[in-house]
């Protein structure tokens, strides 16, 4: 029965957009349940996945219309859900089915929500299509229907002219990509006469890297970075983030470049199995730095709540692509551990930044202040996120992260090669980056004064807060079980990741497996120790101080007599103004940080010439980088 | 116990804050002067406070002119208890040369009661540190009043 | 194998990239993109081809003895050809959306999101 | 990279600070220090050229009839005083002295009133003379009661003057 | 049962609460004595911070109205609480209260931005405008300080690492150990411009006078401290008194820590008094004598030269010096 767990998950989803479309107009709560059954059910169906594949190790292989291999040849489409496939498939679900509850009523104040719904269960049901096949060719279909649905869905708000245009440079860069990565397995068909990603795999263990493989590996490398927004190509990124809804943009920086992603470990770590090559290893770290780096500095100088959100999750994607890239146990753990968390948390960002805009109507950090008092939740939840994304440590930004640093430290010592102690270095400034922009943000949204036009602001209705809690909650708890998080989640999918040949035996039968490998599947053997940080002791300290001092300050500090509320026209209470009355002046948005962008004037200015809006010069960018993996590909990889 | 070692901190490390209220500023430069290694205030814990939460001990120098009436009531106002207001120079206690000017808004305790004044125009540092000193008890006196 | 189908495909993929990069009106990026996927398309079905190969069709039922062409790449050009055609149907809506908020196609005045 | 003051920094920490323990060492006022005011009333001939000249009005005058002569306190109220001794300088009879206490300190106004009073007796009422004597003999003997008389003086050479 | 009496004891008392507040209190007095008499002024108490902290308990605690209340009077109590749990983590000499080496270099990295952070939020929280320049002030520091001292954190990693057992390293008990052999890390000559580097991050770290630009008194009225009053206050002075006793007690583990005596309390002494040199030379030192920097000279400064300092001593490293 297991079998068909992951194509009945699959269909719910597309299930679920086509009726939804059909019983759509008629009332808008039955709309609603359909959804929630819909998401609902393929969450339950992934979460019953986990125990087989996670736990036992098996991984299930689907063919579709039961066309199994005949003679060793894989003539069907099939589906094959290894441990990373689950776990990517697991992220894919929650984040859909959160999202799908938040925008019941974010939604609510737009029209057309019939048409909204259909596209986002699409987007939904495509990218854990993409996540769970095992055929090339529906990769491609997978990531095509993706790319459409995402479109679709920034236009969504066709009346204001922003979405239009962003959407529209997403699709011109999303197709140029989805033809690279069509282009690549056109070859790789030319070549291999199949399009089965387990035979795919076999076929090129033995075969030499002839140089038609390698262009198809260049292009299917340059269509994935343009998937998961890697530097060269992430300017569309922004525009796409910030123009869509909020519980869409959840959704893009979740599950959209967590597909980008995904299809890159696929294909170099299983299909290509290329990555002990160490040009391969500096290739990928080499634009995961940049990423970081440029991302973080991007959203320094933004203006706009979810701009900078959008920027974050470019350079969080930075972090998870330069852990892949080392390839160590280490690092794979750690890159893991951070597409896991960084869903997490900036899906709880996002939602705020909704919830924000659903109450006060715009995200301009310089005309936004003092939203706390009107919102209290949103704005501690909205903290949580932000402790969470700069790796403030009982959060889950700071495990992921400091796996991150302590694979790239490690790395530098087994190759004695100083540049990943140079990577090191840029991770943690990117990491206190991050924290200042996020400051910048707590300032300028929910702290300070608030201004006249948002006195009326009000809290956001229950439906739109459990998703958040939730989130939160999910923060919480990947900061502070660690190991249970690794052991169950990551170190499978670490294994599964490490050992193709198991990849290629459950497809393609046992005895094709052994033939091929002849030296035996080599499954690699965890030596991943937390190195000794057992995380729950000094949690525990953490926690009894917690409590020690909850208690002092609940008892109303030391004089209870003495904290004085703020009665509403006394001067006392009057914001200290040097004796001027107190009027609205409210530091925020682009003032913050003058220092140093001052003095990175030069860099600030450069980046900013760079992103100039115009689709040609992305559109260059996007073939000139894959131009550039290929030369590189060519020229370095042995 | 812990009242005792609360008054004691209190009468260890007062905090000034510095209003001026239009003075020629010359009892300004005395009392600034105070902090300069010749005289020290320091040593008895004394140390100017930026802004009027941190304060205990307002000092007020010079005639309160129209302009600065309304900032100095402000800025009085947020000082948290217990506090005590000094005025130093004989400005404020009488705006001395100023009296009966048209911007000029009367002595200081039209608008709080002075609880120490520092005569002398300008008042020696000594004399200021022997004023310091008073209002130290009067705020002891007041921390135990409360 | 044919060599002058490669070589058109290559020709209509390059001519299509610069298209999309150096032309400034939308509706030529459009083209452009339509461009880039029928050079792809030519591509695929002739990475089927098989010499003197027929098309993979049983008109008799008795007959046992055939040579077909590669009948899968085919399928694939059909689902590409329909995504071509649904990704410039989008593109195209877009562009008409454009022309109505911005009052004009020239991607260089197209460029409020920025920076 | 020059650090100013870093070997005068590093030396004074050996040598003795320089601050004054002023509470418990009592420091004298330089000469000539002007700080309380001392009024020596016996001195005093309530000519008022203090109350003339003092620019910030600090000093009042108050007379009281009584039967041995006019009793006349002077107040001189520090709080309002600008210690810029024109009234000792003018005072004829050096009656106001400028001493070198310096710490005038107090909690409210009478902290800084320095008064001093003295009776001034009017000279002995001369025999009234027989109306009509020539007023010239009445000039000489009243030297002392010039200032009351002035006055009365000055109204008569008016009225002849007009 | 009595490993939680002993984790009780550790948290609260030794290591932990009361010996923080007590040694940071103690070297805050220290400092401010040294740089007065370093202005040939008697300068105040040794225990003046003492008696600070005591009189702001006594003060009456307004909040502002813009405020928002909870999180205004919680960020003091977190600020302290991450500096109390990273003196646990600071060993000294042998003594630590992990037995096994627990690999605790960058958490201490990460505990030592939450004070910075609380500072900020709690800045933040009240709402006024000083205080959102403070903000600005206080992060482009933290951001200006962070890559010199995660470089020289990075070399010692490295040097210690190379030396013990060829991987990696990031547990202090091991840098101890090391030291304990091979003597103190100061006397390696490779390690001196890591050693100055971490001495000029430590006034900035601690907010003390040349760099103290989200703390100026004159220039925006204590920055993120203009609204607090009473209690928070006091808490937010402690923290800023137990920061520089950590700050230079985690100098003291790094570079100038070696075997040590056998007798904890010996230990506890010399740890102490070495942190008094370290405070001296790095914090009252700089203080007597220099003033305030602007924002951007400090982010200029603190990028160009200990950061080539630290990177010139990697780079001896790397070369296995």
């Amino acid at each position: 029965m297991t079998n068909h767990l992951p194509i009945i998950a699959i269909q719910v989803l597309f299930l679920g957009a086509f009726i939804s479309g059909l019983v759509g107009y008629k009332s808008n709560s039955l709309r609603k349940f359909v959804i929630f059954l819909a998401t609902g059910t393929s969450l339950v169906l992934t979460l019953m996945l986990f125990k087989p594949v996670m736990m036992e190790g098996q991984i299930i292989s689907y063919w579709m219309g039961n066309w199994v291999p005949v003679s060793d040849w894989a003539i069907g489409i099939g589906l094959e859900v290894d441990q990373l496939s689950l776990f990517f498939g697991l992220i894919v679900t929650v984040t859909v089915f959160l999202g799908a509850i938040y925008s019941f009523k974010y939604m609510s104040k737009d029209n057309g929500q019939d048409k909204y719904y259909v596209v986002f269960m699409m987007l939904a049901g495509s990218v854990l299509g993409f996540v769970f096949t095992g055929d090339l060719f529906n990769m491609y279909v997978m990531i095509e229907i993706m790319t459409f649905a995402a479109v679709g869905l920034t236009a969504f708000r066709n009346h204001k002219a922003e979405s239009i245009e962003a959407a529209f440079k997403y699709l011109v860069v999303g197709s140029i990509g989805s033809s690279l990565i069509l282009l690549g397995t056109v070859v790789m068909y030319a070549q291999f006469k199949t399009l089965n990603l387990a035979q795919i795999t076999a076929l090129l263990n033995n075969a030499q890297h002839t140089p038609v493989i390698l262009f198809a590996f260049a292009l299917m490398i340059g269509g994935y970075a343009v998937k998961a927004f890697i530097v060269p190509c992430h300017v569309v990124a922004p525009d796409a983030y910030a123009a869509a809804p909020s519980s869409v943009s959840m959704l893009f920086s979740g599950i959209v470049n967590k597909a980008g992603i995904y299809g890159m470990i696929r294909l170099v770590f299983v299909v290509f199995a290329s990555m002990n090559l160490p040009s391969m290893q500096f290739l990928l770290v080499f634009l995961g730095t940049i990423t970081m780096f440029i991302g973080v500095t991007m959203a320094l100088a933004q203006s706009d709540f979810k701009r900078l959100l959008a920027f974050h999750s470019i350079s969080q994607i930075g972090y998870v692509l330069t852990a892949i890239g080392l390839s160590t146990i280490l690092g794979l753990t750690g890159g893991l551990y951070h597409a896991l968390n960084h869903t997490l948390f900036k899906g709880l960002l996002f939602l705020c930044a909704g919830a924000v805009l659903y109450s006060t109507g715009t995200t301009d950090l310089n005309k936004l202040g003092g939203l706390a008092k009107k919102m209290p939740q949103t704005a501690g939840l909205f903290l949580v996120g932000a402790f969470a994304i700069s790796g403030i440590p009982p959060f889950n930004g700071f495990v992921s992260k400091w796996l991150v640093y302590q694979g790239t430290f490690a790395k530098s010592m087994e190759t004695n090669n100083p540049g990943y102690v140079f990577v090191t270095i840029v991770a943690l400034i990117v990491s206190v980056m991050t924290l200042a922009s996020f400051i910048k943000v707590t300032q300028s949204v929910f702290f300070g004064q608030l201004p006249k036009e948002f006195e009326n602001a009000e809290e956001v209705p229950l439906s739109m807060r459990i998703p958040m809690w939730i989130l939160a909650a999910l923060c919480l708890v990947a900061g502070i079980l660690p190991t249970a998080v690794i052991d169950y989640l990551i170190k499978p999918a670490v294994l599964a990741i490490k050992s193709a040949g198991n990849y290629v035996a459950v497809m393609m039968g046992q005895e094709y497996a052994t033939k091929i490998y002849t030296e035996g599947i080599a499954i690699p053997k965890y030596d991943y120790a937390m190195a000794g940080w057992n995380p729950t002791s000094w949690l525990i300290l953490f926690g009894v101080l917690l409590i020690a001092f909850a208690l002092v300050a609940l008892t109303g500090g030391f004089n209870p007599r003495h904290i004085v509320g703020a009665e509403n026209n006394n001067a006392k209470f009057d914001v200290f103004f040097s004796g001027e009355a107190a009027e609205h002046s409210h530091v925020a948005g682009n003032d913050l940080f003058w220092g140093l962008k001052h003095n990175l004037k030069g860099y600030f200015h450069f980046m900013h010439d760079v992103h100039n809006g115009v689709v040609n010069d992305y559109a260059l960018m996007v073939v000139s980088t894959t131009a550039l993996v290929m030369l590189y590909l060519f020229l370095l990889v042995k | 116990m812990f009242k005792k070692l609360i008054e004691k901190g209190i009468e260890k490390s007062p905090w000034l804050l510095h209003i001026n209220t239009g003075s020629c500023n010359g009892c300004d430069i005395e009392l600034v002067s105070v902090i300069t290694p010749r005289y020290d205030a320091e040593r008895m814990g004394f140390k100017l406070a930026g802004t009027p939460r941190h304060a205990d001990i307002v000092v007020v120098s010079g005639p309160i002119t129209s302009q600065s009436k309304e900032r100095l009531v402000r800025t009085l106002a947020q000082v948290p208890d217990p506090k005590v207001v000094v005025s130093i120079g004989s400005c404020p206690r009488s705006c001395n040369v100023f009296h009966g000017s048209y911007s000029v808004e009367g002595p200081l305790d039209r608008y709080c009661d002075v609880d120490v004044s520092i005569a002398g125009c300008p008042p020696k540092p000594e004399a200021i540190i022997d004023g310091l000193a008073k209002a130290v008890e009067i705020l002891k006196t007041k921390r135990r009043g409360k | 194998m044919l060599l002058e189908n490669y070589l058109c495909s290559i020709v209509l993929i390059v001519l299509g990239l610069y298209a999309i990069i150096t032309k400034k009106n939308a509706f030529k990026i459009v083209i452009g993109m339509g461009l880039v996927d029928y050079g792809i398309n030519l591509m695929l079905v002739s990475a089927g081809f098989r010499v003197n190969g027929t098309a993979p069709i049983f008109d008799a039922p008795t007959q046992t003895q055939y040579f077909f062409v590669d009948p899968v790449p085919q399928a694939l050009t059909l689902t590409s050809i329909v995504i071509g055609a649904c990704v410039t149907a989008l593109a195209l809506s877009l562009v008409v959306k454009i022309k109505e908020h911005y009052g004009t196609l020239d991607t260089d005045k197209v460029r409020r999101l920025n920076g | 990279m020059k650090f100013p003051f870093l070997k005068e920094a590093i030396t004074s920490l050996t040598k003795k600070p320089s601050t004054e323990l002023y509470p418990l060492v009592k420091k004298e006022a330089p000469e000539g220090y002007r700080g309380r005011i001392k009024f020596h009333a016996d001195k005093c001939i309530n000519c008022g050229m203090c109350i003339r000249v003092c620019a910030p009005d600090a000093i009042t005058r108050t007379i009281e009839k009584t039967e041995e002569g006019d009793k006349i306190t002077f107040q001189f109220y520090l709080g309002q005083c600008t210690f810029c001794q024109m009234c000792a300088d003018f005072c004829a009879k050096k009656a106001i002295e400028l001493t070198k206490d310096y710490s005038m300190v107090g909690t409210d106004e009478e902290d800084f009133m320095v008064r001093g009073t003295f009776i001034k007796k009017l000279p002995p009422k001369p025999p009234v003379p027989p109306a009509g004597a020539a007023p010239a003999a009445a000039k000489a003997p009243a030297a002392a009661p010039a200032a009351t008389e002035k006055p009365a003086e000055k109204a008569e050479d008016k009225k002849e003057e007009k | 049962m009595n490993n939680i009496l002993q984790f009780l004891f550790y948290i609260l008392i030794f290591p932990g609460f009361a010996f923080c507040v007590v040694a940071g209190l103690l070297i805050a007095g220290i400092d401010r004595k040294l740089v007065a008499r370093m202005q040939k002024r008697i300068g105040p108490p040794i225990l003046q911070p003492t008696y600070d902290f005591l009189k702001l308990l006594g003060k009456e605690t307004i909040i502002p109205r813009h405020a928002a209340r909870k999180v205004y009077l919680a960020a003091p109590v977190v600020g302290l609480l991450s500096l109390v749990t990273v003196s646990l983590f600071i060993p000294i000499f042998n003594f630590s209260i992990f037995d096994k080496p627990v690999a605790d270099l960058i958490v201490i990295i990460y505990l030592l931005t939450i004070p910075g952070v609380a500072l900020i939020i709690g800045g933040s929280a009240s709402g006024s405008p000083y205080a959102g320049v403070g903000i600005s002030r206080e992060m482009v520091a933290i951001l200006s300080y962070e890559l010199p001292l995660v470089i020289v954190l990075l070399t010692i990693g490295r040097k210690v690492g190379m030396a013990l057992d060829g991987n990696i390293t990031f547990s202090l008990k091991a840098i101890v150990d090391y030291q304990a052999q091979y003597g103190p890390m100061i006397a390696q000559w490779s390690m001196i411009p890591a050693a100055i580097a971490l001495l000029l991050v430590i006034p900035c770290k601690v907010g003390s006078l040349p760099f103290d630009i989200a703390e100026a008194e004159i220039e925006i009225c204590e920055g993120p401290l203009v609204e607090y009053s009473g209690p928070p206050l006091g808490i937010f002075k402690l923290n800023h008194a137990i920061k520089m006793f950590i700050m230079t007690s985690l100098f003291v583990t790094l570079f100038l820590s070696g075997a040590g005596t056998n007798f904890v309390a010996l230990n506890v002494l010399i740890q102490f008094a070495l942190a008094v040199v370290v405070t001296f030379i790095s914090i009252s030192v700089l203080k007597a004598i220099t003033a305030r920097l602007r924002v951007e000279q400090t982010f200029k400064f603190y990028w160009t030269y200990p950061t080539a300092l630290a990177l010139l001593s990697l780079v001896l490293v790397w070369l296995g010096l």
